[in-house]
C-alpha cells in the first residue's frame, strides 16, 4: 500500500495532472467506443425492425 | 438572402456527404507540419525557431489545396450556370460558397493549429497570437484563393496554375501572420502585424467577391 | 415577348449562322433544328444571356436581355447539356436546392410528388452518382415540373430518355405552351408536339 | 481434410459468426473487467514509487499497452485484408473494416498517454524522436485506412480499396520505422531515449502485462460487437438476417 | 510493348498540349521553397541548415499536387475503361503512364533542383549529391504515388484524400534523401542513404505497378 | 459465338435482374430494351467484363471471358456513355491513339479518311474541346470504322448525333454484321436495322 491518504493518492505525488490526464483519457475514450458501438448495433437493429413491419404491410391486400 | 443562406447550406451538406474532405484537409495540414522535422532534423531548439513559418505555410497549402475544388464541381455539372441564371446576384451566391469554403477548410485549422504548436514547443502566449493570427488570415486566404480559383477554372491545367497565381498573393498573409507568431516568440508586441492582417481582411471583404464574380462570368461566356 | 434581330455568331475563325432573327409570343414554341455542329447550342447560350452574340441583340418585352439581368433570368430557366445535378446528393436535395436557387418556394412533398411523377419513386435518397442515365436527366426534368418560368430554353431535353419519358415530357411542355409559356428546344429526333415553329440552323 | 476446410469456412461466413459473436463477446468483456481490476491494482496499490520518476511512471500501466495494441492490430488488419483480397471471403473485410477504429483509438491513445509522460519527464509534450514519430505515421496510416473506406460506397470496392492500402501500410511501417530510427540517431546521440529501460521491478512488469492483457480483451470485445453491426448493415437484405430472432422482435 | 509507348508518347502530348501543368509543378516548387525564406525569416546559417529539408518536402508537395490528375482524367473520359478492354495487359499500361508521370514532374524537379539550391547556399558537392538523390527518389515518389491515385480514384473528395494516403508513404523516401544531403553538408559520406533509396525503388518498381493495377481494377467495377 | 448464363445483376441492394441467357452467332445483332435504369448499362458493362456478374457466367467461343482476358479484350469493342475521346487532343490525335492502345496499324491517310467519312472534314485539328455534341459523338463513331473487332458492344450509340449521322452508323452497323460480326446495342429509339433479335430487360 503506498498511500496514506485519499488526497495523497490523487496528488500522485505530484504527477496527479499527468497520471489522471493519461489514465482519464484512457477510461473516456474506452468507456465512449463501446456506448457508440452499441448505439449502432442498435441503430441497425432498429431499422431492420421497422423494415420488416414495412414489409408486412406490403404484403397485405 | 433566401438563395444565399441556401448555397452555404448546400455547400455543407456536400462538404459532409464527401465526409473525408473536411477532415483531410485537416490531416493535409498535420502531417505537412510532420514532414518538416522529417526533413529538416529532430533538433527542437532549431524547429522551435522555424515553427511559426512552418505552421503558416502548411495552413497555406492546406487551403490552397481545396481551392481547385471550390467552382470546379459547379462549374463541370452546369451548377454554376444555372446560378449566373438565378434571380439573386451572382456575388451575392459567390460570397455564400466562400463563406462556406471558409467555415470547412479555414475554421479547422485555426482550431487544430494549437495542437500542432505544442508538438513544436511553442508557448501560451506564442499559441494565442497563432490562433488569432490565423483567425484573421485564413478568411484573407479563402477570399484571395476564391479569386485564382475563378480565374483558372475550365482552363487547361488549372489545378497547378492556380497554385501559381495564388500564392504569390499569400504573399502578404504569409509574412504577417508568421511575423506576429515570431513577434510574440522573441517577446516582442504581435500588435502592428494583427492589424496589418485585420486591415487587409477588410479590404479583402469587399473587393474579393467582385472580382471572383468578374472572373466567374468570363469562364462562363 | 422574345425576339432576337440579326444574331450572329462566331466560334474560332468559323461563322456559325448571321443576320438570324426569331420573335415568339406567349404559347408558342420553336423546334431549333440542324446538323450536327450547327450551332444550336451556341445560339440557345446566346438566347439565355450566357454568352453574347457576336452581332445583334437579344430582347425580351421589347428590352435588351443585357440591361434587363436578373429581371431576365427570373423568367427564365435553361437546361443545357450538362445536367447541373450533383452526384453526391441525391435526386431530392438536388430538386429543393435547385429551386431555393431559383428563389422559389418548394415543399418536400412537391419535390417528393414531382420526382415520383418522373418515375424516380424509391430512388429519392439514392446519391444520384448511382442513377442510370436516363434516371440523371428525370431528375432535371422534376425541375422543370415545378420550376415557375416563363420562358424554357431546353437542349436536347430528350436525350437518353425512353418512351414513357418522352411522352412525360412533351406533355409537358404541352402543358407549359397552352399556359402561355414560350419554349425553345432543339433535338434531332421528330418531337410528338403540336403546331410548333421551326428554325433551321 | 476437406471436411475440416468446410468447417472453416462456415465460420468465416458471417451467417455463422454473428451469433457465434454474440455469445463470446460477454465472455471477453467478464475477461476484460478481472484483467482490468487486478491490473488497476496493481498499478496503483501494489507496484512501487519509481526511484527516479516517482509517481509519474504510473503512465507506463495505460501507455505501453495502448502502444502494444496499435501495432498488434495494425497487422491483424493487414492480415484479414489479405485473406479478403486472396480468398474473396466476405467477412473478412468486415473485421478489418472493424478494427480499424480500435486501432486508432489506441495509437491515438499511446501518443496522448506518451505526451502526458513526456511532459514531467523531459519537460516538452511532443519531442521528434523515432519513436514517436513513427507512432504518428502508424496513427496517420489508421486514418488514412478509415477515409479511404468511409469514402468509398460500395462496401465490396471498400473492402477491395482498403486491403490493397492495408497490405502497402505493413509493407511500409517496418521501412518507417527503420528510416526514422535511422534519421533520428544519425542526427545527434541520443539525447532523450525513452525506451534505456532500467530494469523494471518485476512488479511493474506483471502490472503492465496485465494490463496489457485487460487492453486486449476490451480491444476483442468491442472488435466483435462492432463486427456484429458492420454484418447486420451490409446484409440488412438477405433472409437470414431478417429470420434473426432479435430482427423478428422475439428476443425483446 | 508498342500500346505502352503509345500511352507514353500520348501522356507526353497531353502534357504539352496542357502546356501549363508541366510548368507550374516546376513554378509551385519554387514558390513553396521561396516561402519559407519569406516566413522564417532571411539569417543565412539557419537558412542554410534546413535548406535540404525544405528542398525535398517542396519536391514531395510538388509531385503530389499532380498525381490527382495522373488516372481521374482518363476515368473520367472512359479511356481506362478501354485500357481495360485493351489486349495489352493493364499493368503494363499502367507502368507507361506512372513513367509519362516521372517523365513530365518528376525528371523537371531534378533538373531545377541546383538551381534551388544555390538560392539556399549549398555547395557543389552538396548539390551533386542533391540531384542524385532527387534522382533516385522523384521516381519512386511516382510510383507510390500512383498507388494512392489510383485507391482514391472516383472518390468522393478524392484529391485531398489522396494527399492523406500517400504522405506517410513518402516518409522513408524524404528522411533518405533529405539525409543524403544533409551528410555531404556536414562532411560525412552519402552513400548509405544513397544506397537505400536505390533499394527502396528497386522494390517500389516491382511491386507498385502491381498494387496499382489491383487498385484501378476496383475503381472500374 | 458469345453466350450468357443465368446472369444476373446487383446494384446496391437492389436486384436488376436474374437469370437471363443470352446467345449470339456470328452474323446477328441484339438490341437491348428497357425502361431508364432497368440494367442496360449494367448489362453490357458485365458482358465487356468490365464488371463480374452477381451470378452466372459469359462465354465466348465455349471459354469463360475470365479466363480468355486479353484473347477475349482482342475481339472487343466497347462503347460506352463516356466517349473516352480527350477534349485536349485532336480529332485525328484521338483517333490514332485509339488504334495504337487496340494494337492496330492506322495510317494517317487511314484515319483521316474515317474522320472525313463522318463529317469531321476541316474539323481534324481542332481540340475535341470545341467540337459539338454530335461531333464528339462522330469521333467516337470513327474509331467503329477502323477497328477490326468481331464483337460491337455499343450503349446507346446514337445519342446526340444527326439524321444523316444515325443513317451512317447504321449501315456501318449492318455492314459489319453481315461480314459474320456480331453487335450488340442499346437504343431508345427504334432502330432502322433488319432482322435483328431483341432482349427485353
Ligand atoms: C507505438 C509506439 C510506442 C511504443 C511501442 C512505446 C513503448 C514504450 C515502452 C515499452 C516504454 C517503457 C520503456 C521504458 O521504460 O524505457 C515507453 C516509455 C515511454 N514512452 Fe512510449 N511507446 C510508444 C509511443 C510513444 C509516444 C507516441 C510517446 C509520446 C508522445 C511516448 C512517450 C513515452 C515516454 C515519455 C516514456 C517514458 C520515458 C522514460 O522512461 O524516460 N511513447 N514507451
Ligand atoms: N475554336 C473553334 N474553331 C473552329 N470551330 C469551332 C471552334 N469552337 C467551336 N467551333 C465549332 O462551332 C460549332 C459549335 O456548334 P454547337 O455546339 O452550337 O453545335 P450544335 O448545333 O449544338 O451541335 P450538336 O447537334 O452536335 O449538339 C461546331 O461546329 C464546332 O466545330
Ligand atoms: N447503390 C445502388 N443502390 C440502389 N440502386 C442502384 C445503386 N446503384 C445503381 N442502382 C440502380 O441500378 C440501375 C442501373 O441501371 P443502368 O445504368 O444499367 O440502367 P440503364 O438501363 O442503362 O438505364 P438508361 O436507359 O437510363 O441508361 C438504376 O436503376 C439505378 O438506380
Ligand atoms: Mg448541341
Ligand atoms: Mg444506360
Amino acid at each position: 500500500m503506498n498511500w496514506g491518504s485519499a488526497a495523497e493518492f490523487f496528488a500522485m505525488g505530484g504527477y496527479g495532472l499527468y497520471v489522471w490526464g493519461s489514465f482519464g483519457a484512457c477510461a473516456l475514450l474506452m468507456i465512449l467506443e463501446p456506448i457508440l458501438v452499441r448505439r449502432r448495433h442498435k441503430n441497425i437493429l432498429r431499422i431492420l425492425r421497422r423494415e420488416r413491419l414495412a414489409d408486412t404491410f406490403d404484403n397485405q391486400p | 438572402m433566401k438563395a444565399v443562406i441556401a448555397i452555404i447550406r448546400r455547400d455543407l451538406l456536400l462538404a459532409m456527404r464527401r465526409k473525408s474532405e473536411v477532415l483531410t484537409a485537416l490531416f493535409f495540414f498535420i502531417i505537412v507540419t510532420s514532414l518538416f522535422p522529417l526533413g529538416i532534423g529532430p533538433e527542437p531548439a532549431l524547429l522551435k525557431k522555424i515553427a511559426p513559418g512552418i505552421l503558416w505555410v502548411a495552413a497555406l497549402l492546406a487551403t490552397m489545396l481545396g481551392l481547385s475544388r471550390l467552382f470546379a464541381p459547379d462549374h463541370a455539372d452546369g451548377t454554376l450556370e444555372q446560378m449566373a441564371l438565378s434571380p439573386t446576384p451572382l456575388g451575392l451566391l459567390i460570397a455564400g460558397k466562400i463563406t462556406a469554403h471558409w467555415l470547412t477548410t479555414g475554421l479547422p485549422l485555426v482550431l487544430l493549429a494549437p495542437v500542432l504548436g505544442i508538438q513544436f514547443d511553442l508557448d501560451t502566449e506564442a499559441l494565442g497570437i497563432l490562433v488569432l493570427a490565423l483567425l484573421l488570415g485564413t478568411p484573407l486566404l479563402s477570399l484571395i484563393g476564391a479569386i485564382g480559383a475563378a480565374l483558372t477554372l475550365g482552363v487547361r491545367g488549372g489545378g497547378v496554375l492556380l497554385s501559381l497565381l495564388v500564392l504569390p498573393l499569400y504573399v502578404p498573409t504569409l509574412i504577417f501572420g508568421a511575423g506576429a507568431v515570431e513577434m510574440v516568440v522573441s517577446g516582442l508586441s504581435a500588435a502592428g502585424h494583427l492589424s496589418l492582417l485585420a486591415a487587409l481582411l477588410a479590404v479583402a471583404v469587399f473587393f474579393a467577391p467582385w472580382a471572383t464574380t468578374a472572373a466567374l462570368r468570363i469562364a462562363l461566356e | 415577348m422574345l425576339t432576337a434581330t440579326a444574331l450572329s455568331c462566331v466560334r474560332g475563325e468559323r461563322l456559325l449562322f448571321a443576320g438570324l432573327d426569331l420573335a415568339l409570343k406567349p404559347g408558342e414554341w420553336l423546334h431549333v433544328q440542324g446538323e450536327n455542329g450547327a450551332g444550336k447550342t451556341s445560339l440557345l447560350r446566346i438566347l439565355a444571356g450566357l454568352s453574347p452574340p457576336a452581332a445583334g441583340e437579344v430582347r425580351w418585352q421589347g428590352e435588351p436581355i443585357r440591361t434587363l439581368a436578373e429581371e431576365y433570368r427570373r423568367h427564365l430557366l435553361f437546361l443545357g447539356h450538362h445536367g447541373a445535378v450533383k452526384e453526391e446528393l441525391t435526386p431530392l436535395e438536388n430538386l429543393s436546392f435547385a429551386a431555393e436557387l431559383d428563389g422559389a418556394a418548394l415543399s418536400e412533398a412537391e419535390a417528393l410528388a414531382a420526382l415520383s411523377r418522373f418515375g424516380l419513386r424509391g430512388r429519392e435518397d439514392l446519391a444520384v452518382r448511382f442513377l442510370s442515365a436516363g434516371q440523371k436527366r428525370r431528375v432535371l426534368l422534376a425541375r422543370l415540373a415545378v420550376r415557375k418560368a416563363t420562358l424554357w430554353i431546353l437542349d436536347e431535353p430528350f436525350t437518353a430518355l425512353d418512351v414513357k419519358a418522352v411522352e412525360l415530357l412533351s406533355n409537358l411542355i404541352v402543358e407549359h405552351v397552352r399556359g402561355g409559356g414560350i419554349c425553345i428546344l432543339t433535338s434531332h429526333q421528330s418531337i410528338p408536339l403540336p403546331n410548333g415553329k421551326v428554325l433551321k440552323i | 481434410m476437406s471436411n475440416r476446410l468446410i468447417n472453416w469456412f462456415k465460420f468465416a461466413s458471417p451467417q455463422s459468426f454473428y451469433p457465434l459473436a454474440g455469445k463470446m463477446i460477454p465472455w471477453f468483456w467478464a475477461l476484460a473487467a478481472i484483467f482490468l481490476i487486478v491490473g488497476l491494482y496493481i498499478s496503483f496499490f501494489v507496484a512501487p514509487t519509481d526511484a527516479t520518476q516517482g509517481e509519474g511512471y504510473r503512465v507506463i500501466f495505460v501507455h505501453v499497452p495502448a502502444a502494444w495494441m496499435s501495432m498488434f492490430l495494425y497487422c491483424v488488419m493487414a492480415g484479414w485484408a489479405g485473406i479478403g483480397l486472396a480468398l474473396n471471403t466476405r467477412l473478412s473485410g468486415m473485421m478489418a473494416q472493424a478494427i480499424a477504429p480500435t486501432g486508432a483509438l489506441m495509437a491515438f491513445l499511446s501518443l496522448w498517454t506518451g505526451a502526458f509522460w513526456g511532459k514531467p519527464m523531459w519537460g516538452a509534450w511532443w519531442v521528434w524522436d523515432a519513436r514517436l514519430t513513427s507512432a504518428l505515421i502508424l496513427f496517420f496510416l489508421y486514418i488514412g485506412f478509415i477515409a479511404l473506406q468511409a469514402a468509398i460506397d460500395d462496401a465490396r470496392r471498400a473492402d477491395k480499396a482498403g486491403a490493397i492500402l492495408a497490405l502497402v501500410g505493413v509493407v511500409n511501417v517496418p521501412i518507417i520505422y527503420f528510416s526514422v530510427k535511422w534519421w533520428n540517431t544519425l542526427h545527434q546521440g541520443a539525447s532523450v531515449s525513452i525506451m534505456k529501460s532500467p530494469t523494471m521491478a518485476t512488479t511493474m512488469l506483471w502490472g503492465m502485462l496485465i494490463m496489457a492483457l485487460a487492453f486486449w480483451m476490451y480491444s476483442i470485445a468491442v472488435i466483435l460487437t462492432r463486427v456484429r453491426a458492420i454484418i447486420l448493415e451490409r446484409e440488412a437484405h438477405t433472409e437470414w438476417v431478417k429470420a434473426l430472432p432479435e430482427v423478428r422482435g422475439e428476443s425483446r
